[in-house]
């Protein structure tokens, strides 16, 4: 048993944090520390910066632009991301759609569409969830019917992350809707600038767009942007849920926000004393620093069991990490709702370019909306009550 | 000992009830909220015509008496609607300055037209430094002739970019935080010197920043002993938000609860799975816990012993703020994904009941000022 | 709306302080106050003290021994004793069976039991539960089979609390095997020097013994014994099950405990200073006590509800008090624990008589087996799991 | 970076299980604990066999060199059978201190003894007013021509009761609670002025009162500068609590998932219950949250930063009592009324558990240190 990192992995460490304080625009990393949402354009140009040194898609396989990095060296690739903060690759082609097309598309879709991800020319969103399904992915309505070489596509997709950006969705769609609810599915490839797609905005309560609506009305799909086997769309879609386990703690990104709190408690007064100084709210703090320790130690454990075992498997310690890690997020706006205090109310518009002086310190109206969209992170990938169902299940065997 | 609404309460609270019923529903509260006021003055114009404005003033000043209880039923209805209309800056915060503060014939000038309904009042009070600390004034006040010239600026007035009258807090005498020497002065908000920037709030409401030059006001009452009024209606304040964030609650536990025996998944309702009705239930116990201590706070807000007053108002702060912040987080737990939207009602409770934490102090302010009072004295 | 007691209520309340005070023995007082189990003869000696004032059950009607107390007349009594503190009435007899022998009993049975409840001449204790039952109380096996004037009783009772001073036991038989659960059952009042009664004793994780395991071997109980009709003893049992709720939130129990952490915090010394000074157990016991306050006006408001509505149906608002004034309960103990810290350690043997000096503070040794024993009080009478589901389905309805 | 064992740990860790699986279950505990010592000489005799009680010393010592994470093995280990022998008294915190702060010829005569199993130590330190804090140290010693004087008061030493010899801390100079001046003395029991009063612990162990008048004593190492050699021991001791809490939590877990499996009710087993497999789960999660921090503090333990190796283990102390005091309190709230009872094991669980927290220093002990050291250096 051993703690440290090897010095190679301090080696690597060190590069990646040079190159990130070197490169990254001072602009995103100040609005990441405060918790703002990023444009388009500042995620790809960070995008291409990455793709330009070769690392925008590191644990793909080498052959597809992939760094041949251990488990570990990811971590600390993504540890140092978060620790910035610079904006942590965009998951949607990187982490789903990319090692779905490698692992079973075919060498003209691996041709087409990887390289274009690499460098976000390909922006992607995902098709999945459907109105009235929730957590029970499985039971999606929306069909596509094979005519000649297409498919036809039709029915509705929703809490489209980002979608207003995407220039392709992959979607999960019904073909045989005899078949049991698992089967059935497809996994289609479609171009958003297909004839027949709407995209609808989904303001949510924090004021922002993150999410969307998509509907499809005869929407025609080249045969040749199925991926795999007809019918088999939910034995990769299952792959995909399973493939994103290390990051789902948000470890990192917690820990830049705890030392952002603490850099902000140290200005804001309470009387005479700082907000650091109040016991109580000290307390509260060191509480929530001890469950991030211990989650990122819990971490580092399921990355050597992985990086031992071998991955590939569905791990249920990763519930472990989405519960707690998503309970800590949780945490963290609320204590940055204590430091704020009354400064938590006005609200500024979201837009960029807005040039009004701000009320009351400049960080602070991001800070309930922050609070109010980090309700999500219980909820979304699986919400914490499912989680706790395949922690009952599969590890307890109740 | 008595927990029953006498026959005038019943029909206050019947007739807010109808109105909101009417006329305040999720849709067309974002129609109130469309207008350039950010609220609706037809809406204010009924809450006139209702008597609603008139609440806590005198009959001798055209008013109706009313108390903690009163001002309790009407901000509990307002918290189920999630009223956005400044009756909290104007009648609670307002009003209760007035009512206590001002002169006979102050009085006799600016109450009536609250009454009506044309003159909205505000409170100018925080400063940036602040924080919770009422007593926290570092805006001037100095002689000037027959009246005062205010200078400095405040912060987060509540409602007032949509005031007529403001009142402002200002030192005449006294260190930073002393509890002597600070004076409450009347301003016409476009007086010389005066101006606002008004903002919306993240629950929908309005606020505004308000810087003073030189800006000449009356003092209302005594200029340099101003602060036990000023905790009296800070403490009827806070009452008054307990009782709105039990409002408030309690539709969001309503929505939550109709929503888990609608929502479909995996073949049955949500509300069959056991984790989600224990959910349920301890949202329940949360909302009578806090239904409680907004009792407490709205009789003991006028109670003549401002310790024994304070404590009952801070200990209610406190458990209604974390049982709202329990049961805000629970309803958009239990709602999922749909929770988190801006077209979908329970949103906007969560929302309202986060700021209502964070207005006239939070949990740790008022955990710390029971604390420092001995505890609940139990 | 008014808060304030009443003159009468006042002047009541003066009566029933001063009583207490002039009346109660302080051995019993000092036991109480730390926490200490009561010797029987102690908890005797105060009923009979109470009984000869006209007070040993109050709510009883006054044909046999009530007081005729208003709802708040009856609060009031039962807070002033938690407050002394002073036991409160046992509640086997005057609480649980008397209720049911005075409803549902016949006039013998009233003649004969009654006024040995009320001076406590006879100790009865409560035989409903059985092993493998718990929560699922119906499901009992113990049977009473007609046999001429008697019915023979065969079977086990558990968790009998007390049953080793017991002169009587209340038992719910089965006495048709063939009819639904709830059906078949019957109420019998059985002695318990009846041979063929076995009491062994369960000792508790605090050390202490006061529940017991009763054995009934072809035990002959009189048929006069039966209280009102065969097989409607489910019925007697709902009704006092119902019975007993503005007791069960123990807010003046707790009251009294918060009174003597207090007193005890600032005794004990965390370096320069006291426990009662520390800003984390400050706040701690702040929200405890807030918990508390909010908890006796919910009382108050369900007791004003009832008084109002009449007694009698079960009010799922109970449930409320049961699981709040548990978990209060439970949070004294946990704050009393922080108060005496590492002196939680020691055991002291727990008979009367010990006569070794204390390892530390001369309350301490009682600290943690009340912190053990209490974790009962979110388990019997109902476990807080099911009162969440008694509120799920009767008050929320899902 | 890595958490696996090596070849020799795991050796270690099955020899160990191996013992308790055949010599310690529960009824064979209760034999061991109803012996006049209430702990069994025959246990401990193994496990001077198996050479446990030669852990930590250097092989010159005739020890075996273990560090942290085979400490870390033992004591979960012996958590999750709640071993009552006086291990962590004799091995961890004696052994620790004599290994540290004792001469070479001190070691050769005393720790052979240790290591056959013939003598056990115990380290009394602890006095009435110290609470959790190391430094506050009243007993005296005094120069007494080439040994010493003790005089003092000491509480709470575990195991000191079957002590042969006790390490007794004691202040040659400086005020009651500064950090130099204080020395690390080494005692037998049976010394002339000294006396003892042996107990038993709410858990099922032994503790001892120890009065000191006059009594000679050998310093170990420099008797003013001991402080750093207790505070590195005390890390150790908590690292080793650690470790045995999470055996200990491990194990009421499988107990209570058993049960959940085995116990009907409603016609049902009990673990149907969603709302139950909720509260499994989040033991399990809980559990996982205090071995990763057990880990750390196991790892940390000897490192040779002083500030971050108190950090470490403190965060430990907090995260393994916070979760020990969740699956304590679960565990028996999940068994109902026969987890309450003193014929199943799961009681003694919580119990060990709530007497973990209690010792070298509690929940806010260790959060208060974590908070002054500027929380966990993230």
């Amino acid at each position: 048993m051993e703690l440290a990192f090897t010095k190679e992995e301090l080696a690597f460490r060190d590069e990646v944090r040079a190159f990130i304080d070197a490169n990254l625009p001072a602009r995103i990393r100040d609005k990441l520390r405060d918790g703002r949402h990023l444009a388009k354009e500042e995620i790809v140009e960070w995008t291409r910066i990455l793709h330009k040194k070769g690392w925008s898609v590191p644990k793909w396989p080498v052959e597809y632009g992939g760094c041949d990095w251990t488990p570990i060296q990811q971590y600390i690739f993504s540890e140092e991301l978060a620790a910035a903060p610079a904006p942590e690759p965009l998951p949607f082609g990187y982490s789903m759609v990319g090692p779905v097309i490698y692992t079973f598309g075919n060498e003209a879709q691996k041709k087409r569409f990887l390289p274009r991800i690499a460098d976000l020319s390909d922006w992607w969103c995902q098709g999945f969830s459907e109105p009235g399904a929730g957590s029970d992915l499985a039971s999606l309505k929306t069909r596509a019917v094979r005519d000649g070489d297409h498919y036809v596509v039709n029915g509705q997709k929703t809490w489209t992350t980002l979608a207003q950006h995407a220039d392709w969705i992959f979607c999960l769609v019904r073909t045989d809707p005899d078949a049991k609810k698992q089967q059935g599915i497809s996994f289609l490839l479609i171009d958003m600038k297909t004839p027949g797609i709407t995209v609808r905005p989904i303001q949510t309560i924090d004021g922002g767009h993150e999410i969307n609506e998509v509907f499809f009305d005869d929407v025609r799909v080249p045969a040749e942007n199925l991926v795999g086997e007809e019918n088999r769309g939910w034995d990769y879609a299952k792959f995909l849920l399973s493939n994103e386990r290390v990051g789902i703690a948000r470890v990192g990104a917690s820990k830049a926000r705890i030392r952002r709190i603490k850099e902000l408690a140290a200005l804001e007064r309470i009387g005479e004393g700082r907000v650091i100084d109040d016991p109580r709210f000290r307390a509260k703090l060191t509480e929530v620093e001890i469950e991030l320790k211990a989650l990122e130690m819990t971490q580092l454990r399921v990355l050597a069991s992985e990086a031992r075992n071998g991955k590939g498997k569905p791990n249920p310690a990763s519930s472990v990490l989405k519960i707690k890690g998503s309970e800590i997020q949780q945490a963290v706006t609320e204590l940055l709702m204590d430091v704020v205090g009354p400064y938590a109310l006005p609200r500024a518009p979201q837009e960029d370019g807005w040039n009004e002086p701000p009320v009351g310190p400049d960080w602070a109206d991001a800070v309930a909306p922050s609070y109010f969209n980090t309700r999500k992170v219980s909820i979304y990938g699986g919400s914490n009550e499912i989680q706790k169902n395949i922690i009952a299940k599969a590890i307890l065997g109740l | 000992m008595d927990f029953d609404l006498n026959e005038e309460q019943r029909l206050l609270k019947e007739s807010v009830d109808r109105l909101l019923l009417d006329r305040y529903d999720f849709e067309a509260r974002k129609r109130h909220m469309s207008g350039p006021e950010g609220w609706s003055p037809e809406i204010w114009e009924s809450f006139a015509e209702l008597g609603l404005l008139a609440l806590p003033f005198s009959e001798e000043d055209g008013g109706f008496g009313g108390g903690g209880a009163e001002a309790m039923l009407v901000m509990e209805s307002f918290g189920r609607a999630l009223v956005v209309e400044p009756y909290f800056a104007t009648v609670i915060l307002g009003g209760g300055l007035m009512a206590r503060a001002a002169s006979a014939e102050q009085r006799a000038r600016v109450l009536p037209g609250v009454i009506e309904g044309r003159t909205r009042l505000a409170f100018a009070h925080s400063e940036r430094q602040s924080r919770y600390d009422l007593a926290d004034v570092r805006a001037t006040a100095v002689r000037d002739g027959e009246g005062w010239k205010l200078n400095g600026d405040k912060t987060l007035v509540l409602h007032g970019d949509c005031a007529q009258q403001l009142i402002v807090s200002a030192r005449v005498a006294g260190g930073p935080r002393d509890e002597g020497g600070v004076g409450l002065f009347l301003v016409a908000a476009d007086a010389p010197g005066l101006s606002r920037r008004g903002y919306a709030t993240q629950d929908g409401m309005r606020a505004a920043e308000v810087a003073l030059r030189d800006v000449r006001a009356e003092a209302l009452g005594d200029p340099e002993g101003a602060m036990p009024i000023i905790r009296q209606v800070a403490d009827e304040a806070v009452a008054a938000l307990c009782a709105e964030a039990v409002g408030a609650m309690e539709r969001a536990h309503e929505l939550t609860i109709e929503y888990l025996k609608t929502r479909q998944q995996f073949g049955v309702h949500i509300g069959a799975f056991q984790a989600l009705q224990h959910r349920g239930a301890e949202m329940f116990v949360a909302l009578e816990q806090a239904r409680s201590m907004a009792m407490l706070a709205a009789m003991m807000s006028r109670d003549p012993d401002p310790v024994e007053r304070s404590r009952a108002v801070s200990g209610a702060k406190v458990q209604v703020d974390r049982s709202g912040r329990f049961i805000g987080q629970s309803a958009i737990q239990l709602h999922g994904g749909v929770g988190m939207t801006m077209e979908y009602a329970v949103g906007h409770y969560f929302k309202r009941l986060s700021m209502i934490e964070k207005t006239f102090g939070d949990i740790d302010h008022h955990l710390r000022l029971v604390s420092e009072a001995g505890g609940m004295a139990l």
